[in-house]
């Protein structure tokens, strides 16, 4: 029972942890092919090599940090996204943490990542670090309620707040056809979770890197890890938010979980470098201005489509 | 064993090049941004190279200094056209001439730093905190009370007097930034004063090193050139600018396309080059670098316009332009273009559009041979150059940037061109050294 | 037992980021203090970067929770939503038409721009 | 659940853990610490509720708190004097009422929790919290739940009104100026204006 119920769950899902990141770098690496040369040693070990050489490199030491501080944030921000995926369910019966509120639960992941991505900038003591900090927490405050309503607007066909259950109620139509506005609200959200693309307000360039500004060797390499990790999470909740989860024909559930997530990041790989870094004045205005009402406007939908 | 396995591992990767730009040193940095080998980082902590290209001037040295010392361990030093610290040993130090040359050094000395220890650059700087600390005050923590002291080697923020914007006094940060802060310009040092995110108070401190131009405009001062060649020149410096404010948006793939453009830009197909421009424009709108990234702030007043001339001028709505008064131009049908507004998105707005225009009348100019009529004045991409080349204006920016979000300052000051223009043309690549010899 | 789960996940993978930091730098000598310096490009602060920070977005994040507050109240909703009908329509629609007139007054009134 | 000693021992541990934390809030110099220590205490609250089998309302503590904190942080480090305790400092007063009321107040609660005669109701095998809860929100707490909405939204404009600076018409600060010291003189008290108006980058939001 031990073996059924504790370690295979485990395994499974430290092995998504482990290689889901490894396959979101090689899909960066494509996108980033797709834009332009690059060279170095190849699509599928690149990842690897740069890993290496952040253990390589000495971790930095500012010079008054909350240095605990410091280290647990990326770690943290780790555990978190593993965290977000034990909740993911990979078929009927395998769903490492199967609760009845697991909805909620992603969504208090979320609003703790903010938590951690802001203790990360704020604990080395210097200047652009802080700012960026700072600025993460506007886009974090900002976009934790939009996921909120997407995310009550699946719960409403399901009658419920856990995950597998949201899921069953998929069988006839998956919610990305029956609220069409959801999924790419939701996709902003792992967006924004994950600092991409135009939400990048953490580690932004124009900061010389944010919170990532005075960051170096193995600490960074668990930061870039666990912000990799972090969307590969985010990937397996939208795809049982919106695709069906392990629903379809022909191949067993798991797979179908695996192909959907691997799309998911494919789609958020190739969207998020597609657009410029947004400024953080204007992103909480989008964000309470355009996208909020738009996610009023999915719950409505959600709530007549289920009534009907 | 297993390090030399990782460090040959790690030695495959693209190699991340802090770049400490300089004069002149800005070539250096468009051939690393095409080079697939460099990864350029913006942060000496991202890197495992110093690449100093340019001359350093005596009084940045200890900047410079203190950057060498911000790398972590290890890390090696690269100079292209550029004096070595003296202090440093040998074989810490690669020294390269050819921009040809400098990606295949630098991933020469990854390489070599990764597979052994020798060539590791040291600490320059004495290990020491900035004032001492250690056991003074009442706890040793070398404070005094509650804000007192030098806490760790550093006194504490203090309020200001009032706020710019909301009246509120909270603590300020005062700082000095550059002159190797990599997003800004080459040379540039100022005092930043950021209350949160907004820049309270802003002071040169040093100007931006003078920016070198093609040698065309310099002869256009003394005899007619051919226009197609002149206004090659004008697109190739705009793209080069753009990289910049792309790079800074984050936008990392335009910034290389239009690198690639600037590139073209001396010899290619006109045509093809016009067209490929306006496909580029659509992208740069199409993913947002107007609406989503570029601030409508930062608008300079009539005479600050008027004083920093060039685009900047044009792009507020005063119509200042040398080429309206040449006949060579006036035959091509020469029109100006402005745009009213005069912030940073109506600059860039305008440089865009003189982009496309010199295109136009390149192609024209190219068709039927035609030459500028005037050498008394020429218009450079940083303005008129009448007498007096365009002089250093940073010192606008003390005025322009408080009351801006620091990422809305820095798009603004990317969107301008405040170095002086040098005396001396930039050196060409080999291509095109027959106009410049005649 | 899915509590233990995850706590065990979540302890491991905590475990695992922190002695990825710790294992490779165990032996690093402490950075010198210009090293340690923060990065300003080659300048150097007054002051410790840690102070009364101004945050520009200040109401914004005392709107978002009273919002977050009434939110809560809306999961155990959202599972009665079908059940209930009509009824919890009436009720919803109720509730989020009086948090509207609460983020349209804070949109007049500029909360989401930077003070 | 069907470990009640590791149930046991796990509420133990989260409850001490509970309590170390609330500790650390007041010991600590650094006011986000102190945050994020309280952070982590009704954390560990929150996960005695999900052991208490109160799915919900241990997943709302760790979402309203992860979001309450954070904010809590923003303005704790906004006005505290030295907010990230460089210098060490004393984060409590007047100790000894500090410490009696505490303990009071522990030996009330415990007293309560130990004497008092908890109604014994064993719930239905099949009782499902979270509908019963839904249920209970659209039934007799209804009112209760409307009203809240409408408290809320008086928060919400008394906050606007309160804190933000910048009215639909522009700067608060505007059309209420001071006579000046003189007559048509610089109004009194005021900044000089041209830092207000200088290059127009004012205009820009």
């Amino acid at each position: 029972m031990i073996l059924d119920q504790l370690v295979w769950p485990l395994t499974w899902v430290l092995a998504a942890l482990v290689l889901g990141p490894y396959l979101l770098a090689v899909l960066d690496g494509l996108v980033a092919r797709s834009l332009g040369p690059t060279r170095g040693p190849g699509i599928w070990l690149a990842p690897l090599s740069r890993g290496a050489w952040w253990l390589i490199q000495h971790t930095n030491v500012t010079e008054a940090p909350d240095g605990r501080a410091w280290r647990l944030a990326p770690a943290l921000y780790l555990a978190l996204a593993a965290g977000g995926l034990a909740l993911v369910p990979w078929s009927r019966t395998w769903v490492a943490t199967d609760i009845a509120t697991s909805l909620v639960l992603w969504g208090s992941i979320e609003a703790l990542a903010t938590v951690v991505i802001f203790l990360q900038g704020w604990s080395a003591n210097t200047h652009l670090t802080l700012v960026g900090a700072y600025r993460y927490v506007a886009l974090g405050l900002s976009y934790i309620l939009i996921s909120m309503f997407v995310l009550i607007g699946v719960a409403l066909p399901a009658e419920s707040l856990a995950l597998t259950q949201v899921i069953t109620s998929q069988q006839e139509l998956w919610n990305v056809l029956r609220q069409p506005l959801g999924l790419p609200l939701f996709l902003i959200v792992g967006l924004a979770i994950t600092f991409r693309g135009p939400f990048n307000l953490a580690d932004s360039t124009d900061l010389a890197g944010g919170t990532s500004a005075d960051v170096s060797g193995a600490q960074r390499l668990v930061w870039e890890f666990a912000r990799s990790a972090m969307l590969v999470a985010f990937s397996g909740i939208a795809t049982t938010a919106f695709l069906g989860g392990w629903l379809g024909p022909w191949l067993p559930g798991p797979l179908w979980v695996a192909f959907k997530m691997l799309a998911v990041l494919a789609l958020l790989a190739w969207l998020g470098p597609a657009f410029a870094r947004i400024t953080p004045e204007r992103c909480v205005s989008l964000m309470w201005v355009v996208l909020l009402p738009l996610a009023f406007v999915d719950l409505i939908w959600a709530g007549v489509e289920a009534l009907l | 064993m297993a390090v030399s396995w990782l460090a040959r591992l790690a030695a495959r990767a693209p190699v991340p090049v802090f770049p400490a730009l300089g004069m002149r040193g800005e070539e250096a940095l468009y051939r690393l941004a095409l080079s697939p080998d460099i990864k350029r980082v913006d942060s000496p902590r991202h890197a495992s190279l110093l690449l100093v290209a340019g001359g350093v001037p005596p009084s940045m040295q200890q900047a410079l200094r203190r950057v060498h010392d911000q790398l972590p361990a290890p890390f090696t030093t690269l100079w292209y056209r550029s004096a070595p610290l003296v202090e440093l040993p040998q074989a810490a130090v690669t020294t390269v001439d050819s921009l040809d040359a400098l990606p295949g050094a630098l991933v020469e000395s990854h390489g070599r730093l990764l597979r052994n220890t020798v060539g590791r650059s040291p600490r320059l700087l004495p290990d020491a905190p900035p004032h001492p600390w250690q056991g003074l005050g009442d706890d040793g923590h070398g404070g005094e009370g509650m804000m007192g002291g030098v806490p760790y080697g550093r006194p504490m923020a203090m309020p200001p007097t009032a706020d710019l914007r909301d009246g509120l006094a909270l603590d300020i940060l005062t700082f000095r930034l550059g002159p190797f802060f990599p997003l800004w310009p080459p040379g540039f040092e100022a005092e930043v004063t950021l209350q949160g995110d907004i820049i309270q108070q802003f002071s040169v401190r040093s100007s931006p090193f003078p920016r070198a131009l093609a040698p065309v405009f310099h002869e256009a001062r003394e005899r007619p050139v051919a226009i197609a060649v002149l206004e090659r020149a004008r697109a190739r410096h705009h793209l080069q600018a753009l990289f910049h404010a792309l790079h800074l948006a984050g936008l990392e793939d335009l910034a290389r396309h239009a690198l690639r453009l600037a590139d073209t830009c001396p010899s290619g197909d006109i045509v093809l080059l016009a067209k490929w421009f306006t496909a580029f424009e659509r992208r740069l709108r199409r993913r947002g670098f107007f609406v989503l990234h570029l601030p409508k702030c930062g608008a300079l007043r009539k005479k600050q316009a008027e004083s920093q001339g060039g685009f900047a001028a044009r792009a507020a709505g005063i119509e200042r332009d040398v080429r309206a008064e040449d006949d060579g131009y006036r035959r091509l049908a020469f029109s100006m273009m402005t745009q009213q507004a005069g912030d940073t998105r109506a600059r860039w707005r305008q440089r865009l559009a003189e982009i496309a225009q010199s295109f136009d009348l390149a192609a024209r100019a190219q068709r039927d041979d035609m030459h500028t009529a005037q050498t008394d004045a020429v218009e450079t991409p940083r303005g008129a150059w009448h007498d007096t080349r365009p002089k250093d204006t940073s010192h606008l920016l003390e005025d322009l940037l408080p009351g801006l979000e620091w990422g809305e300052a820095l798009a603004t000051l990317a969107s301008l061109e405040l170095a002086a223009l040098s005396p001396w043309p930039r050196e060409e690549p080999a291509e095109t050294p027959e106009e410049g010899a005649a | 037992m899915e509590l233990l789960v995850l706590f065990v996940i979540l302890i491991l993978s905590l475990a695992a980021g922190l002695l990825l930091q710790w294992w490779p730098g165990r032996h690093h000598p402490m950075p010198t203090y210009p090293q340690r310096a923060p990065f300003l490009g080659g300048g150097l602060p007054d002051t410790h970067a840690w102070s009364r920070f101004h945050v520009r977005y200040y109401p914004m994040a005392l709107l978002l929770i009273a919002f977050e507050m009434e939110m809560m109240f809306m999961y155990p909703w959202a599972v009665v939503y079908v059940a209930q009908g009509m009824k919890a329509v009436m009720e919803m629609g109720m509730f989020l038409a009086i948090l509207s007139v609460g983020i349209l007054y804070g949109w007049r009134e500029g909360v989401f721009r930077w003070q | 659940m069907n470990f009640p000693l590791a149930v046991d021992i796990a509420f133990i541990l989260l409850a001490l853990f509970a309590v170390y934390t609330g500790w650390r809030v007041f010991r600590t110099d650094s006011m986000v610490r102190a945050s994020f220590f309280l952070l982590l205490s009704f954390i560990a609250v929150g996960a005695i509720m999900l052991l208490l089998s109160a799915m919900y309302l241990g997943v709302a503590m760790f979402f309203m708190m992860g979001v309450e904190m954070m904010v809590m942080a923003l303005f704790m480090v906004m006005f505290m004097m030295n907010p990230a305790g460089l210098n060490p400092m004393m984060m409590v007063h007047q100790h000894r009422l500090a410490i009696g009321a505490g303990i009071a107040s522990f030996v009330i609660v415990a007293a309560m929790a130990l004497l008092a005669r908890f109604p014994h109701r064993p719930l239905p095998a099949d009782l499902q919290a979270v509908p019963s809860l839904g249920n209970e929100l659209l039934g007799e707490s209804m009112l209760i739940f409307e009203s809240v909405g409408v408290v809320l939204l008086a928060t919400m404009i008394g906050v606007v009104v309160l804190s933000s600076q910048r009215g639909r018409y522009g700067n608060a600060g505007e059309g209420s100026m001071p006579p000046g010291l003189e007559p048509g003189g610089e109004p009194a008290g005021m900044p000089a204006k041209d830092d207000e108006e200088g290059g127009g980058h004012h205009h820009c939001h």
